[in-house]
């Protein structure tokens, strides 16, 4: 395993507004990363900023490594300033990922969620059913090239400048409560509804959306969380998220008591970075 | 002290073997509250989790010493998210002391570490005296009968519920109580990780040291806060976290430098060291060795990278031993 | 607390007479220590020296108040260099307090500044509570017959010869002492500038407030080191120095808000500020003004571009008054 | 007055190995430096490195700024990552600069030193004995073009590598004690020695060594001091340098005594960046 490398940027350029797009070649051998995956990757020269920032895995492809990434604040503003033949470290590929989807899917990508959504669309083409969100039609990053890829594409901006203004939840259940009794365009009749699944990455009250819809209706999904991230390897614990599960308990010495809270908690922390990014959306208790 | 000459006793006798025709390897071993580390380079508790995840990013043998992510007898689920913020050259954590719990650790974690022919230093809390006392006895009584633990280290910068929740670490008195309980209840060489919250750290590390304390550890994080401007709030869910990384690094070195003139045990010195430049400011000081923390973070490879660069250091210097470098400040 | 009950009283008139149909200026005057101040930000003892030098910069009338380099009644050489060295995200200095000693800071420099209707605080310190009662005599004979000196900042943060050169501001007795007897040599208002190297500040701030400080101002700068690896040798000629700069910015916000819940008196936040945002973060910890320091250095026009951007702040979030954002954070 | 303003680099490029020169075009207007005055700057763009670094002005000419900088440590090595098109800030003018030479004169310039000493060479052409010393050939910077603009060169390197094997104190020591005897070379015969003006800029070795030849033979010179600076317009007192002089006594209260030692010393401390970087070598009390 070759996890941590120094590549070369390729590119960096202005993707749409404050969007980027990263090149990078590495330098030594690397693992090759699958969807969902992402990497911590220098942002800087200096010490300031310190830390590694992750990015989801956009593109892979002719041994150069992609990245989707959106100008937010320190970190991002610092990574948008390098350049072309500047040499950086990463960290990857890191997480679990997606777990590959079984014929056809839906793909639920708000903003620059689709930035992880993206590799599935193109390992699996025109298997995806893709609902696709942002805020602007600025913000709508791909369109075509994601159109191209996607088996059908709904598209929402939250004020209305491209596609159904709105946010892309409405459009989701809108497709799964109308368009899914066509049996036609889903899958076989008479599969069952559960075999449906959806990827979704957006902000998190998206995912939290898209949680209850997929409750109700019973339709597994796989969500992928973010979290600040320190070390992006398991070793801070600053990414935790709760999922459902039972604290194991110890026996402890007399005149030692557990947390009363803690021991009567049907969660537990569980890491982002590792366990994650991406989690089976109906074990994340969400807070 | 009985320690220390035993160390040049050996390094005399390898001397000796060392041909002297070759730009000979120079020697890093350090000994430590009764241990000898094979270079000064340990991990910094919480920064390395129990080791696991950094295996495959380098070979675990090459470390001075391996320091766990604090534990505690309890098991503790933390703080919530968001835990940590990046500050300028540093970042502030509040993890809120997460761990599996000491029996979690010996089931599950230990038999890894085990493997590696590398000191096992298993850090603890408590919050409780009591708390202290149990996990120092559960982890001695590992050591004794299947071995694996080679010291303990104590986290002093968390708050006593006994006494309206000050940080044990930052009162004479308190830390007193906590350390010497603790070693009356383990025979591991005991390592006390000072707080750097304190008007006067040199004292903290003598009472330590009159209490019983084969060596002391210091900085731990420093207390601070980050605000988000737009939302008001502040950025850790827990309000304040402690800093670390290369921003406190000219506090924790002048400490170590303080407490190296002030007590005769040795002293582990960290708090932003971030390559082999930085762990040397630490042994020029008086640092017997440093422990590497947030470094890890931002290179998973950052302590080999440390010791292979103060190994070129030392050759380039033509120092053979690293004893010549600890306390060679010159004032 | 009378004297912000006033504070809010002008307002209101003030707001009165604005026209409602345009985007009004918002409000950024605020009371401290019975002072009126037109903004928030004051300048940092020590990084503006008698504001000479940053009157060719820009207007030095917009400035909330000037704090100058702190003076002794005995003038001062201060240390050998190296005095500074930078550190990551911060900078050591050693300066040693040099300063033309307040006899000559009154004949020669307190004219120039005379002429700007900003208000001016002088920093002022000495060896002994003799030297301090001295100096602050001096400084209130002058304001009270000559006028130009608007309020006293006493820095704490140097050793007191009496009593094994001590740091005043480290030990609450020592303390207590020297601000009880300086308040009893002066009746203009009375800024007491807090060390941070201490255990618990909330306490050094009451001890201030107990002995009849009108404000307290902090951080000063945190005790820090830098050593030279190849040479082996501290990089300062006076082996520890001051560490400031946005490196200490995470502790010095916990250290305000820490000090803002502990006492009445109005609080000064400093340490780390670079930008407006790094000053808002401080008013919402609590603070009733800001000092800028080391970004003095780096962008000498640090003040202004801090004032223009907190303005900015308020009108893009609609806050009228300042007074709505000093305290104002959600925990 | 416009000393606080933006430029933008226009190169930024490898002179010498270690060397690099910096071209900088200033977006508003700037005030015209003279040789000996220096410039603060911004050498990254984050808080690491924080504080902006001090740089000789080397040459000025149609509305650029050059400046010549040897990479030394953090700060330079950050200002070596800009790049053209880039915008930084600057702060200067500042200091005194030299004082403009009457007719012939002396320069003496130890390694990166030239940088200062160019200007005067620059401005006063062909009116120089330009001494010039560094440790080997390839810190021989501007070599044909310092040539070209001197009365006469005279080079020295600590290995030997180009021109003369030894301390370039010791051809300026030779130099005058041989060749300026020969009245042809320098001044008008009968001159007094000491019209002759030596203008020095190197290495702290290098001027206490000039301060040593002058002082013997009563002959004026002005050095450009180094020292640390954290501001560079005087506020900071980090720059400080021990010069000729008496510190005025103030009368004081009762009880209250003078530090012994400071009341019987002969020397006061003056600031680099204000009262200097020149300063009259005679007036230099060395530690
Ligand atoms: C597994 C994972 C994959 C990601 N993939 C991508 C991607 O492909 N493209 C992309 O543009 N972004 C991605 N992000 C988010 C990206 O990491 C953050 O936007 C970036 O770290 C912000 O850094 P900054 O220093 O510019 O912003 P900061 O100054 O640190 O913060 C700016 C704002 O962003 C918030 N923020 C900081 N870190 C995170 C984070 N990790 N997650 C969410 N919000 C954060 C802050 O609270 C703040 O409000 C991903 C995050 C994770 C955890
Ligand atoms: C008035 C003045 C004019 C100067 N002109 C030039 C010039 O034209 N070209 C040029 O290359 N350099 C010049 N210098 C020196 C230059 O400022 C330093 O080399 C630079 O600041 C080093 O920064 P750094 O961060 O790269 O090195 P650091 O990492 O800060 O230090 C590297 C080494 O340089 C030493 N150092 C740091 N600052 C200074 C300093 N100000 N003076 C001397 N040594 C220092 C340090 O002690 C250390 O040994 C000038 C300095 C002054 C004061
Ligand atoms: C995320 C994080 C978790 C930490 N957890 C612990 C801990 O459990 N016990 C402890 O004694 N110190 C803990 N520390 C403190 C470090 O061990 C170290 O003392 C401190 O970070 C300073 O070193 P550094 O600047 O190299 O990181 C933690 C630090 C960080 C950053
Ligand atoms: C070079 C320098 C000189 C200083 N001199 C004084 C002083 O004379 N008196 C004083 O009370 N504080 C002095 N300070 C401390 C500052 O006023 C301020 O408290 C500290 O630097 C933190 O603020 P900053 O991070 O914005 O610089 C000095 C700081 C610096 C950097
Ligand atoms: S980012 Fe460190 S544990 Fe996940
Ligand atoms: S550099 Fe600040 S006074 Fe000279």
């Amino acid at each position: 395993m070759h996890r941590y490398f120094k590549a070369k940027i390729t590119g960096n350029v202005l993707f749409n507004k404050d969007y980027r797009l990263l090149s990078v070649s590495p330098l030594s051998e690397f693992a090759v990363p699958s969807a969902g995956q992402f990497y911590m990757i220098q942002v800087g020269n200096t010490l300031d900023p310190l830390l590694k920032r992750p990015f989801s895995i956009f593109r892979y492809k002719n041994n150069t490594l992609k990245f989707l990434y959106r100008i937010r604040g320190k970190g991002t503003n610092s990574l948008s300033a390098l350049r072309q033949g500047d040499t950086i470290q990463l960290v990857g590929p890191l997480g679990n990922g997606y777990q590959p989807p079984e014929g056809n899917f839906i793909a639920v990508a708000g903003g620059i969620g689709i930035a992880s959504i993206f590799p599935l669309l193109e390992r699996f083409k025109k298997k995806a059913y893709l609902f696709y969100g942002a805020r602007d039609k600025n913000e709508l990053l791909m369109l075509s090239e994601a159109g191209k890829l996607s088996r059908d594409i709904f598209i929402s901006t939250d004020d209305g400048s491209e596609g159904r203004k709105g946010f892309i939840t409405e459009s989701l259940k809108d497709f799964l409560d109308t368009q899914l009794c066509a049996p036609t365009i889903v899958s076989p009749p008479g599969a069952p509804r559960s075999d449906l699944k959806i990827y979704a990455c957006g902000p998190a009250a998206m995912l939290k959306e898209v949680s209850k819809i997929v409750t109700s209706r019973n339709i597994k999904c796989y969500a992928s969380l973010e979290e600040h991230m320190a070390c992006g390897i398991g070793t801070c614990l600053g990414c935790v998220t709760r999922v459902k599960g039972q604290s194991k308990t110890s026996r402890l010495p007399d005149g030692v008591r557990e947390r009363k809270e803690q021991a009567t908690e049907d969660w537990i922390y569980k890491r982002v970075c590792k366990e994650g990014p991406v989690f089976d959306i109906e074990d994340i208790v969400w807070e | 002290m009985g320690i220390k000459k035993e160390g040049f006793k050996k390094r005399k006798t390898s001397r000796g073997k060392t041909d002297k025709h070759e730009p000979r390897k120079p020697n890093m071993s350090v000994d430590i509250a009764g241990l000898r580390l094979k270079n000064p380079v340990m991990t910094a508790s919480g920064t390395f989790g129990y080791g696991e995840e950094y295996s495959e990013f380098f070979d675990l043998n090459r470390l001075g010493a391996i320091v766990v992510k604090g534990l505690s007898i309890v098991p503790k689920k933390g703080n919530k998210t968001p835990r940590i913020v990046e500050t300028s050259a540093g970042m502030l954590n509040a993890i809120g002391l997460q761990n599996i719990g000491v029996k979690a650790f010996i089931d599950e974690k230990l038999p890894f570490l085990r493997q590696f022919n590398t000191p096992v230093v298993v850090n603890f809390f408590g919050d409780t005296v009591k708390e202290y006392v149990c996990a120092a006895e559960d982890l001695s009584r590992e050591a004794e009968s299947a071995g694996g633990i080679h010291a303990l280290e104590m986290n002093i910068s968390c708050p006593n519920k006994q006494s309206g929740w000050i940080v044990f670490g930052t009162d004479p008195k308190i830390m007193k109580q906590v350390v010497s309980s603790v070693r009356k209840a383990t025979r591991l060489p005991l390592i006390v990780k000072l707080s750097p919250n304190v008007t006067d750290i040199s004292l903290m590390a003598r009472v330590a040291e009159d209490a019983g304390a084969d060596a002391v550890s210091l900085i731990n994080t420093i207390t601070g806060m980050a605000i988000d401007v737009k939302s008001r709030k502040p950025v850790l869910s827990n309000v304040i976290g402690g800093l670390s990384g290369p921003a406190v690094k000219p506090i924790a070195l002048r400490m170590v430098w303080e407490v190296c003139k002030a007590v005769k045990i040795p002293v582990i010195g960290m708090g932003g060291i971030m390559n082999s430049r930085d762990a040397l400011e630490f042994m020029m000081a008086g640092a017997s060795a440093v422990a590497v923390g947030t470094a890890n973070f931002v290179n998973p490879a950052a302590t080999v990278d440390i010791i292979d660069g103060m190994e070129r250091f030392m050759l380039q210097e033509g120092i053979s031993d690293i004893i010549d470098i600890k306390g060679s400040l010159r004032v």
